[in-house]
């Protein structure tokens, strides 16, 4: 299991890493990234039935999409706004996951949104009598908002079958999180009756059973659950920032230490798996995710006269 | 089929939608065990249960996302907010995440919620129970905006919205709900959105409205008779996307126009209306576009103020007459 | 004190039967009560400087109102939405309370919206550097709202002196509290990191002690405090609303036995308080609030013409 | 004074009314350490303090009722939205709460408050970093709306908004920010809000217009010269309330006129305008009033596909040219 958690997580790290690239080539306008989030991402979508859970992701998902079935190729494709994109027939900012088949639903870019949109999903599973569990992923700005608040009273009402799965990095953009919460995030949760755990995010197996629990309580009727992976943001939070200005040194060598990627490469290597198969699905993921970016440039890109194609459902 | 009040007619269309269609869910505040605040819910939720007719903690902005999250699993819900000056806390949601979902997702998803709210003044209610919130709607692409004027079109409409796979904002003048009544068809009858209505055939003025200014102009329409004056009256009814042919064909005809709503002047829906018929059929007009709404500002209230505010029908006969005797 | 306290519950009590003959008699449109409330509202605001902290009260606060000095007769003036009606000049509902001169503030009527008031309000005395706190004055129902999270949060962030004081008297006009919120709602300020206290609503030396425990701590910059004061609703939400649709006689009889001001005043009896001198203050409580009816009634309504004054400050 | 972005006019600004008066704060999301995204709060949090100069969490409702709030206690807020895209989660808070503070306290209390927010498109920002939100702030009494389009109205303009007794949405178009310099003038100097300023003289035509859209038709302006027509540019620069009699001087005096703006069409703030002239000015317009605008759409991130909505010099210059040869 560990082996394919992090041959996942090499490929969203390869696809990260080419994606930056491409930005400063120019090719690509808006990056966002997963990087530092790896582990959190992948460990926590592997615990959901990706076809009938429905999932909210953010910008920063891309390792949880391809967990759960999105492929190089398409993230490429919306990357460089293609006419393909199949998230979004490049409308959106890149990494705007949605594709139906998977229950992969669109968000917009507002954070904290569609918290209550999973809770309304959650209300849908109750209401058609079915057992699929709604996700929500978000950052430890986006606990601030309203709207978290909001979806966690009525998931909590209702016992919803929905978890909130915070990622928190320490940082909105620039503002550290003790300016975002007054509290530790996970002790949020007794405010709403629901459980609250705390996870070390660079740690797989630990993110999965604590999400593998939280699906299973939803999915038995006993309602939601809030958890908070501490993970670390790698780079800038987009390239559109510079963090050196609000970043030190330090700090980043603090966060470099903690990266996930490396961590579980570790962890395979005392568990004695043999470093050249490592190095052999590295190269894989590389390889993968530089056809990717070679098909993605050969797509079409969106035609003008299709602009105002879609304002209203089923227009064409 | 009996003769019903625009209440009585809406809380049909609820019932009835419910009853054919399993996937439909309401959600609102004091909708369930109270039947809500005006009883458009009323009975509701004993014969449908406490999931499809949900009594909402007092979070808007909850209200209109757990309707969206919703839809995008496969219900059609409808969201009752206790008054449509209580829908602007959810103006996000409705704005940036339900009008753009289909855009968004390159028409992958839809978003069939409609987002019910009573509106309008003259129930003396003050500033927080009498405004008319249709501009902030109207001038964003992916929404539609409804307002009924009588008790067949907020059925037929209602149903048709429920039906539709866009998100309607569906506003309800609280002054009708008992005010207007009338036979209701039997059976299963929509009417369709985006399409206006004349309510009178008139050859000398359009005076183009919706809402509670239908009664206004055929009060108006009445009283100009005796003077000679034939007024038409055109019922936009789905104020957006609103219907520019019935519109242009009724001004061609009369090439005068009166715009006659309840909302503030400035940039109220009359406002659109009026650039339209001043840039598409500047030939056809005789006369400049008069415009009937509120005087610009917040509806105090103690009476004699809010009664200073609000239009009626008084002003619809004094545009009239300026614009005819122009 | 607790005689003081009383004193200004009779009249709390007596002002609002006569509110509810005048509603009833076609002569005011609208009638918000405190029913029921009066002990945790006279309670609290007696733990206050007035005109000197910052009061954000709601439509249920006239009890706070009296015993911060708001009289009955500017009480009816509101009621009958009379040009000189101090709080709004008949432009708001009834018992929208605002007088700058004891800074009240002037509040919509949309629920929890003032909360976050309340927070820029301690903003405002710690960028100022002075001691004064604010208070916001709430509703169960209200809690619910994402403005008690985003109020809560800036409140906790950076310890401002604000107090939180819902008075949860288990109904948001029909919905049940468990509707409204999956937990205690005291048991929310651990997520904002400040202390949560419930209180007995009902004994005013409970809620006084509370509440002067919350002002010291705020006014000494330790920060926020949330308080949850246990109360009854008496009568119906408003004059538009018919409880019993939603109410069980048996609900409505255990409420009544909780009734504060027949609390207070068995209690006066036991501390041994003549039940003569008790008497006396409530016939000068009515005659008081009959007075202050009789001089509304008498006072001007506002002018047509002056419809629209206001829009804007100071444009006449 | 030195030459100046717009984006320096507006920290300049800043920094000049937050030492002038210390009742004057900012909060918003990433304007301290950062700076703000675009940069315009840089360097005002070391030099004011984190207090005075406040890195807010997530939180619009909250940023917006902090500022209310704080306005009600004697400071003078001016709260930053990241972009304008995100003011609507403050919505209600700006048009329930601080719009009708004054109203609704019978001119008790002021709200002396500030919202900042940069404005449109033409960055590729997509949906979320992209619109145009003014008309949602013009239907309301009791609020102004500023968009300037030079560094030193840019300036003047928000001073005069921050000494404001009435609560201001201030809209910046990102796209101006650097594109847009100019000498700034040295001293305490202001501009008057309610004032539009005739940019440019001509005869032929009236341009009305603000913000992005003065320098569309500036440039249009240049290019229609060499065609012979000579167009008169209005630029608003407070669009509510507009300067009504501005507008109508100088249609008066052309009898033609083009509305210019980036908003979507149907009701954007052009509609005011375009209704405004059809009821107002009937008799002195020779031609239909032409709004240029976006295509009533949401803006898409794909550069061909946001190109096509949103409106530019070419889109001016043909309208000016159908209106002139009409
Ligand atoms: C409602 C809203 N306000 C502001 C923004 C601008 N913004 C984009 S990302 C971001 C920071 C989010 O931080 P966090 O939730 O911790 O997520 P992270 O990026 O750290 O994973 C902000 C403020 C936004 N997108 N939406
Ligand atoms: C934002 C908003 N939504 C809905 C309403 C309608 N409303 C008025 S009072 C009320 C119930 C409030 O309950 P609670 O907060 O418990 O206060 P209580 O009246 O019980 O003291 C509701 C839903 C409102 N005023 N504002
Ligand atoms: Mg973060
Ligand atoms: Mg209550």
């Amino acid at each position: 299991m560990l082996r394919d958690w992090y041959r996942t997580m090499a490929l969203a790290r390869a696809v990260d890493e080419l994606m930056w690239v491409v930005g400063a080539q120019g090719k690509a306008h808006f990056i966002l990234t997963s990087r530092g989030h790896e582990a959190a991402q992948v460990a926590s979508a592997a615990a959901l039935r990706p076809g009938h859970d429905y999932v909210f992701t953010y910008y920063r998902s891309m390792a949880a999409a391809l967990q759960l079935g999105v492929t190089p190729e398409q993230i490429f494709l919306s990357v460089l706004a293609k006419k393909d994109d199949p998230f979004a027939g490049g409308r959106q900012l890149p990494n705007h996951f949605s594709i139906p088949a998977l229950r992969l639903v669109s968000g917009s870019s507002s954070v904290a949104t569609h918290l209550p949109h999973a809770s309304g999903a959650g209300w849908a599973a109750r209401v058609k009598g079915e057992d699929f569990v709604a996700v929500a992923y978000f950052g430890d700005g986006a606990t601030a908002k309203g709207e978290f608040h909001e979806a966690l009273t009525f998931a909590g009402i209702w016992k919803l079958p929905v978890i909130f799965f915070c990622e928190n990095n320490g940082l909105a953009i620039s503002v550290p999180v003790h300016l975002e919460s007054p509290a530790p995030i996970w002790k949020k949760a007794e405010g709403y009756g629901m459980p609250g755990v705390r996870v070390d995010g660079g740690d797989p197996a630990a993110v999965h059973s604590a999400m593998a629990a939280a699906v299973a309580h939803a999915r038995s009727g006993e309602g939601p659950t809030l958890i908070e992976a501490e993970v670390v943001r790698l780079v800038a939070h987009s390239n559109a920032d510079d963090q050196s200005v609000y970043r030190s040194a330090a700090e980043l060598a603090a966060a470099q230490a903690l990266d996930p990627v490396r961590r579980v490469r570790e962890s395979l290597l005392s568990a004695g798996v043999a470093e050249g198969s490592i190095v052999e699905w590295e190269r894989e993921a590389k390889a993968r995710a530089e056809a990717a970016l070679a098909a993605a440039e050969a797509a079409p890109d969106p035609e003008a006269s299709d602009a105002r194609r879609h304002l209203y459902f089923g227009d064409g | 089929m009996a003769e019903l009040t625009m209440l009585e007619a809406i809380t049909l269309a609820l019932r009835e939608e419910l009853a054919r269609d399993p996937s439909v869910v309401l959600i609102g505040e004091d909708i369930g065990r109270k039947g809500g605040v005006f009883g458009a819910t009323r009975g509701l939720q004993r014969e449908f249960g406490e999931l499809r007719v949900m009594d909402a903690a007092i979070a808007e902005v909850g209200i209109a996302g757990m309707a969206i999250g919703a839809a995008c699993a496969g219900l059609r819900p409808v969201a009752e907010f206790q008054f449509a000056d209580y829908i602007l806390p959810a103006f996000d949601q409705i704005v940036n995440e339900a009008a753009t979902l289909s855009y968004r997702s390159n028409g992958a998803y839809a978003c069939p919620v409609v987002f019910r709210a009573p509106c309008g003044a003259g129930v003396h209610g003050g500033l927080y129970h009498s405004q008319s919130v249709e501009t902030f709607f109207v001038h964003v692409p992916g929404l539609k905006v409804v307002v009924p004027s009588n008790p067949t079109d907020a059925r037929g409409l209602l149903k048709s919205a429920i039906r539709d796979d866009n998100p309607v904002v569906f506003l309800e003048h609280k002054g009708s709900y008992r005010r207007e009544r009338g036979e209701v068809p039997a059976g299963d009858v929509t009417e369709p959105l985006g399409r206006a209505r004349v309510v009178r055939e008139g050859s000398d003025v359009s005076v183009v409205t919706y809402g509670v200014g239908v009664r206004w102009a055929r009060e108006a329409a009445a009283s100009l008779e005796a003077e000679g004056v034939s007024a038409e009256i055109v019922d936009l009814r789905t104020v957006h996307p609103f219907d520019r042919e019935a519109v242009a064909r009724s001004v061609t005809k009369t090439s005068r126009a009166v715009v006659v709503h309840e909302a503030n002047k400035t940039l109220g829906a009359g406002a659109e209306v009026a650039a339209f018929l001043a840039e598409e059929l500047f030939e056809a007009l005789d006369a400049p576009v008069a415009r009937v709404a509120a005087k610009d500002s917040h509806v105090p209230y103690a009476l004699a103020q809010e009664t200073a505010i609000v239009p009626g029908v008084a002003d619809v006969v004094a545009a009239v007459r300026q614009v005819v005797g122009f």
